[in-house]
């Protein structure tokens, strides 16, 4: 039996699990559409790889990752691709985000998909590429892709790899039912995770309120080395860090990552995804998602599809939104509250909590703080929470920084406890987003400032050079002047000055048509460098082409370009010898004479055009722009684009129709 | 300099840039010594006294004096002027001396003395300086006295108590008694009440000048929004 | 239908501020009932005029500022106020005596500061000190206990607070004081000349301590604070008392068990020193708090010019508050080292 | 000597005086000269603390001159773009009192963005001479754009274009720069509201 440590603080809210546990997992069955935000994990949003309109079937590769930290999408189901536009997704802000929509056939038609296998075949990189492939991204909540938690550099150690069973918020049973129903995929999970990380010791940690998981999860593990550690039941030891405080004594340094203190710590979800990746080659389009609270009647635990509606899941619970005045994604403790019931299930959904006004009533007025010091006991983190809530609310975010206020985990224990009823978290998500703000308007400030210095060195720089011609033509008419005066025995002569001038034009001409090879010159060049452009753009292609680097697709269409441009400048190449040929070269006046003539007829229209027809002209003109600028806003109204950008548009029309309007007066003056 | 106005002097001393509640200068005094009106006016003569002879001294070798030494030349100048006046109360009214004690010698380094030698005195003339002496004085023995009637009153219920320490034995029966069997409140005598109370005095004051900054800005016109902006990118062809 | 957007957690616990100073006065009342059994009603009767005052300058604080009093007149701090100044004051004070406690008390010490939560100082406190500083002589003395004297009815209580002047010859020393003024006597013959002393400490105020430590620790048992402050307070008072406990000669201090049990030591202790509002925060501030108030009150009461010394003791550490807690700030979870003054 | 001084007392004390009056004099000549500041570190300071918007509200052309200015004495309120919260840094910087923004310079407006409607665009350039952070693109005769991430929204482009083309925009919100906003606590005299519960669509 392993020595379980203790961290600071914690609480003890009421655990109301019982009630979604009365019944095994139900599936929730396929609903008429499902959303695929594309990012559900931490990182860069994915790829999406397929247009609308076409097919997919289920478990297809529909967005791949992109970047390093980023995860992959699958068709949940079969159907066809509605859509790939912004819609609303779970996230606290009701702001949209780009989702790709499915309809589904309701065949559920799988895509082919690899073998099975047994994991102990299966080398390191390909069991990491086989889980990569799969999506899975931490199904506990945070979401970080599996992928790149696994992906250790080499030469790292791993001590311990734990696998999170705690599942400490209060109402969620996710990872309770999965433990006891599917305890076996589980240990096998972990078991490929061990295989893949080679830990000194593997545990599963469970909080000791889940008596029937740990039972199914002790028979599983029998046998197979990897240790089950029970611990007292306390919030927040779900949480990473004190889980492996708990489970360790090892506290993971500020701005750390668990792998610092040789811990590697994936969820049980997460673990039961990857022994489906890895043995069944299914990727991960379902999770399991607890539906509870006193607004439904039948809490219990779904396997759902990921992009289902939460509505869907909630119907099917018997959902009565009359007694419900806020859904929950997550639990009552860290959990966030989404605007709209429509919003997709994700990786990272593990519950939907929807309670009714006496369940969790609003959050009452808030009291002044009086110090009392319930919030520094209650904080796992060990942190002055009050301290940070006057440095946050005095806007004295250096102060709060100082105090750690970056080591916050945002568990709401210090709310939680606190006797005024303060909104302590969301002084703490506040103070560090401006923290971040202000860091990041720190940085485009500089940028602004260097932009602003480099433009102002170049005017001057241009100012000078300018300067410098002048003077220098100055300099050169004096000394002509003198040279002349000096040849005119100190007489200034103008006609003489007058002649020079007309020499230095001829010579000038001279010189223009001497330069006159220089187009074909400059074509042939052109054609040259673009010539080795392309050579080295497809070496670089064909050079990741074989490294199957990711940015394949993008250096393909630079090639294209490079391509097109030869073309064009080959041709262009062409067309001047042609012309060359046949004719020599036109009296280089010419060109220019043709040009000024042209001005010249176009002014004499412009003048011979009397002030009426002046007008209506200018009428005209504003009218088509008028009518652009209309359809402009008709469109973007119609695509229900943004409000500032309509408003920008309806003031531009009003403008323009003001602007016709005057226009219009003018004529109807000149027409009298 | 002769572009000094007397009465933007007088303004400043009394009110604007009043040395004891708005400067909060020379605070040791104005605490210690204003238990009474009849100690208040003692030593706020005093000072006002010492102020108009330094600010003369000051403003006369101003010319003379060299910038680095000025400090010490002043000081020298302000304690001579202190302990004449220390000696002329050690004569005339001497029990009045033993009450303000080390007060007295204190007034040397009374921050407003040095503040307006150094401040005023040293840059103006003659007569702008001795003005302002005599205005920045009697700033502060107002302040002193009055904040020395309100402690009397609310320490002892009482007010002028021993008037004949300053003005002989005429003063004598000048005390007026405001509330009859008055259980001594000592806070009020006592140096925190005399911290309470100056605190009040600044409060009122800060009070008054809101509501008269306001009903100014009521009348003022407002400037057009935005009016001053410029180009940072010359001129545009 | 529209949801409602709020951060999280959307639980919260069942604790709230009210409840919390509604658990002090509860917890007051065992001792408050000693106090009437010793004393007769003057306690009573302080209690309820300052109650009456406090609620009253609370309510016209709060208008003046310009808050909704209803709202902040739930949190029943003024209450709290009022009921430990209510004892703290020698029973039969006159009116104006607590009238002036109180106005200092809730006007000056907690509204000109911000109101509850902001004030750095006690305010019970705070009026305490200003009535004993402004008015020693009604400060000091105190009614005799039942068994050295006769003790007034309810009639007379209310008679003595109304009409100044009507009860001013029945008081006595405090046993506190009369250890401090002896310099003649051992111990031992002082206890025995002198009607104020009972078994451990001064009759009456041994048991009026143990019912404060009664109810101090009912409130250790609902967790409305912990034990570190009062404890190293008692604690402290307690080592020096031993310390400089020379066996009972006529220049003693008092052995510990008279410290602990006089005045207004479990009083202090228990409701005094635990106000969190003027207290250390972290668990090493709080003791290092307490320990601080038990080595001042010590130290006042033996060598200082007061007989009590809790008010002036929690005053100056309410000072030192701030200071202990910066050098006193926990190690954040992942950090090295203790994080001070950083 | 001695016995002269003490003698006479009043001497003695006029000497003693003199001597420390000459000796702290010195010293304070000393420091003087021995402790002067060099430069004016101040401006660079200053300058970080401005937005950079180089739009010319505060009367300066640019932000680096009213960062000199105000080393030199000028008022801190005249900066729009860097609203109360500039203000107040560079109060704290400068220790001077915290004054309301100066409206004589414009008002404090959400951040913005230019955007030009492209096919309104004649091609003048005379936005991009405009723009002093080169965030417009384009060339004579052709559509201009403008680098929204180099856009400082100083509007300074608004007012030049021939054609009214260029609209600001407010800096639109997006899921990254979404954030939970401090609870309101201004009004709290008139209604005690505990969080920003508000209620979505």
């Amino acid at each position: 039996m392993r020595k379980i440590h203790d961290f600071h603080g914690g609480i003890h809210p009421v655990e109301n699990k019982h009630q979604s546990l009365h019944t095994p997992i139900r599936d929730a069955g396929i609903p008429a559409e499902l959303t695929l935000p594309l990012s559900q994990h931490i990182g860069a949003p994915a790829t999406p790889l397929v247009a609308v309109g076409e097919r997919v079937l289920k478990g297809q590769l529909v967005a791949e990752a992109t970047g390093l930290v980023s995860a992959a999408l699958h068709a949940p189901t079969s159907g066809t691709v509605t859509a790939i536009e912004p819609r609303p997704i779970a996230h606290p802000s009701g702001l949209p985000a780009p989702c790709l929509v499915i309809a589904s056939d309701g065949e559920d038609a799988w895509c082919e998909l690899p073998p099975p296998c047994s994991f102990e075949t299966l080398e390191r990189p390909e069991l990491l590429a086989r889980i990569r492939a799969a999506g899975i991204a931490g199904m506990g909540g945070a979401g970080f892709p599996a992928a790149v938690k696994l992906g250790l550099k080499p030469g790292t150690q791993v001590e311990t790899l734990i696998i999170n069973g705690t599942e400490c918020e209060p109402y969620i049973t996710a990872d309770d039912i999965l433990m006891r129903e599917r305890a076996a995929q589980i240990v096998r999970g972990a078991q490929i995770l061990a295989h893949l990380v080679a830990p000194a010791e593997t545990v599963i940690g469970i909080e000791d309120n889940k008596p029937e998981a740990i039972a199914a999860m002790c028979a599983a593990a029998e046998g197979t080395g990897i240790e089950i550690a029970v611990f007292p039941t306390k919030y927040p030891s779900g949480g990473e860090k004190q889980l492996i405080e708990l489970l360790t004594g090892k506290q993971v340094p500020s701005g750390g990552l668990p792998m610092d203190v040789g811990v590697v710590c994936q969820n049980v979800g997460t673990a039961a995804a990857v022994a489906d990746a890895v043995e069944h080659g299914r990727p991960l389009i379902s999770r399991i998602t607890t539906v509870t609270g006193a607004a439904v009647d039948e809490p219990q635990n779904f396997e759902v599809l990921l992009g289902t509606p939460m509505s869907h899941l909630l119907a099917l619970a018997g959902y009565r939104a009359a007694d419900n005045p806020r859904l929950v994604m997550g639990g009552p403790m860290m959990g966030f509250t989404v605007p709209d019931p429509g919003v997709p299930i994700v990786k990272t959904t593990n519950c939907i909590l929807a309670p009714s006004a006496q369940e969790l009533p609003a959050p009452p007025p808030a009291q002044a703080c009086i110090r009392c010091g319930l919030c520094a006991e209650a904080c796992p983190a060990s942190l002055l929470p009050q301290q940070l809530y006057w440095f946050a609310r005095g806007r004295e975010f250096e102060k709060a920084e100082a105090h750690n206020l970056f080591d916050c985990i945002e568990c709401g224990a210090c709310s939680y406890v606190c006797p005024s009823n303060i909104p302590l978290v969301q002084y703490y998500r506040a103070a560090k987003a401006e923290v971040l703000q202000m860091r990041r308007d720190a940085q485009k400030a500089e940028h602004s400032r260097q932009r602003f210095e480099a433009r102002q060195e170049r005017l001057e720089r241009e100012e000078a050079e300018k300067e410098a011609r002048r003077a220098a033509r100055k300099q050169a008419a004096e000394e002509k002047a003198r040279r002349a005066a000096d040849a005119g025995s100190g007489e200034a002569d103008p006609v003489q000055a007058a002649i020079e001038r007309a020499q230095a034009r001829k010579a000038a001409q001279a010189a223009g048509a001497a330069s006159e090879e220089n187009p074909l010159q400059k074509l042939e060049k052109t054609v040259v460098t673009t010539r080795e452009r392309l050579e080295k753009a497809e070496a670089k292609l064909a050079q990741a082409r074989s490294e199957g680097a990711d940015h394949i697709a993008a250096l393909e269409t630079g090639v294209e370009k490079t391509r097109a441009k030869l073309a064009a400048a080959e041709q262009a190449l062409q067309d001047y010898q042609a012309q060359q040929t046949p004719a020599e070269p036109a009296p280089a006046g010419d060109a220019a004479q043709a040009a000024i003539q042209k001005a010249m007829a176009a002014r004499a229209a412009q003048a011979n055009k009397s002030p009426l027809e002046k007008a209506r002209d200018n009428l005209e003109k504003l009218e088509a722009r008028l009518a652009k600028s209309e359809a402009r806003l008709a469109e973007s109204r119609a695509a229900g684009e943004e409000e500032k950008i309509v408003e920008a548009l309806a003031s531009s029309v009003e403008r323009l129709q003001e602007k016709v309007a005057a226009a219009r007066a003018e004529l109807a003056a000149e027409e009298s | 300099m002769a572009d000094v106005s007397y009465r933007e002097l007088s303004l400043n001393g009394l009110w604007k840039n009043n040395p004891a509640i708005v400067q909060l200068l020379g605070l040791c005094p104005l605490l210690a010594v204003t238990s009474s009106v009849v100690n208040a006016i003692g030593l706020g003569l005093a000072t006002t006294l010492v102020l108009v002879i330094s600010n003369t001294s000051v403003s006369l070798i101003r010319n003379i004096v060299s910038d680095a030494v000025r400090l010490p030349a002043f000081v020298m100048i302000i304690a001579s002027a202190v302990t004449c006046i220390e000696l002329l109360m050690q004569a005339y009214t001497y029990e009045l001396y033993q009450i303000l004690g080390i007060f007295l010698p204190l007034i040397t380094t009374n921050c407003v003395i040095l503040g307006r030698a150094d401040g005023f005195a040293c840059k103006h003339s003659l007569l702008p300086a001795m003005y302002d002496g005599l205005i920045m004085g009697l700033g502060f023995a107002l302040v002193l006295v009055f904040l020395g009637a309100l402690r009397e009153l609310a320490g002892s219920g009482a007010l002028f108590a021993n008037m004949d320490l300053l003005f002989g034995p005429v003063a004598a029966n000048w005390k007026i008694v405001v509330v009859d069997d008055y259980q001594n409140f000592l806070l009020a005598i006592l140096p925190p009440g005399a911290f309470i109370f100056t605190g009040l005095i600044i409060a009122v004051k800060n009070i008054i000048d809101a509501r008269i900054d306001a009903r100014r800005a009521a009348l003022r016109e407002k400037p057009v929004k935005g009016s001053k902006r410029v180009r940072v990118t010359g001129t545009i062809s | 239908m529209a949801l409602m957007r709020v951060t999280s957690p959307h639980a919260h616990g069942p604790l709230s501020t009210s409840a919390v100073m509604q658990q002090v006065l509860l917890a007051t009342v065992p001792g408050v009932l000693v106090l009437t059994a010793f004393f007769g009603f003057g306690t009573l009767v302080n209690i309820a005029f300052a109650a009456l005052l406090a609620v009253s300058f609370e309510a016209l604080a709060l208008k003046l500022r310009g808050r909704p009093p209803g709202f902040y007149l739930g949190d029943c701090s003024a209450l709290v106020t009022a009921v430990l100044l209510g004892i703290a004051l020698p029973p039969y004070s006159p009116w104006w005596l607590i009238a002036v406690g109180i106005a200092a008390a809730i006007l000056m010490a907690k509204h000109l500061y911000g109101g509850l939560g902001y004030n750095p100082f006690n305010p019970a406190m705070v009026g305490y000190v200003v009535l004993l500083i402004s008015f020693p002589v009604q400060m000091t003395s105190w009614a005799p206990p039942r068994g050295a004297g006769e003790v007034p009815g309810l009639l007379e209580a209310l008679r003595a607070c109304f009409t100044p002047g009507s009860f001013d010859a029945i008081t006595m020393a405090t046993p506190l004081d009369v250890l401090k003024q002896n310099d003649a006597l051992l111990v031992r013959d002082l206890w025995a000349q002198s009607p104020q002393f009972g078994r451990w400490a001064g009759l009456g105020w041994e048991w009026a301590n143990l019912a404060f430590l009664a109810g101090g620790l009912w409130l250790l048992y609902r967790r409305i604070f912990t034990w570190h402050a009062p404890v190293a307070m008692l604690a402290v008072i307690a080592l020096m008392a031993a310390l400089f406990y020379d066996g009972g000669s006529s220049a003693s201090g008092g052995s510990p068990l008279f410290h602990l049990l006089s005045g207004a030591t479990m009083f202090g202790a228990f409701f005094i020193v635990t106000d969190p509002v003027t207290s250390a925060v972290s668990v090493r501030g709080r003791l290092v708090y307490g320990a601080l108030v038990g080595l001042l009150v010590y130290l006042i009461r033996v060598f200082g010019n007061y007989p009590d010394a809790v008010a002036f003791a929690v005053l100056i550490m309410n000072f030192a508050a701030p200071f202990i807690d910066q050098y006193t700030q926990p190690r954040t979870y992942g950090h090295a080292g203790t994080g001070d003054g950083k | 000597m001695i016995e002269l001084l003490v003698q006479h007392p009043l001497l003695a004390a006029l000497l003693a005086l003199v001597g420390l009056g000459a000796v702290f004099g010195a010293l304070l000549g000393y420091a003087a000269v021995r402790f002067r500041t060099e430069g004016n570190p101040i401006v660079e300071q200053i300058n970080a603390i401005l937005p950079q918007t180089q739009c010319g509200q505060c009367g300066h052309p640019g932000c680096r001159p009213y960062a000199e200015a105000i080393a030199a004495g000028e008022d801190i309120n005249k900066c729009p773009p860097g609203g109360q919260a500039g203000i107040e840094a560079l109060a704290q910087l400068l220790d001077r009192e915290v004054v309301p923004l100066d409206d004589e310079h414009g008002e404090e407006k959400v951040p913005q963005v230019a955007f030009i409607r492209e096919d309104e665009c004649i091609g003048c350039t005379k936005c991009i001479q405009a723009c002093p952070v080169d965030a417009i693109l384009g060339a004579a005769k052709h559509m201009h754009t403008v680098i929204a991430s180099e856009c400082t929204g100083c509007d300074l482009c608004v007012e030049p274009c021939p054609v009214d083309c260029i609209d600001m925009i407010p800096q639109a919100q997006t899921l990254q720069t979404w954030h939970w906003e401090l609870p309101d606590t201004s009004n709290r005299g008139a209604d005690i509201i505990a969080t920003d519960a508000g209620e979505a669509a």
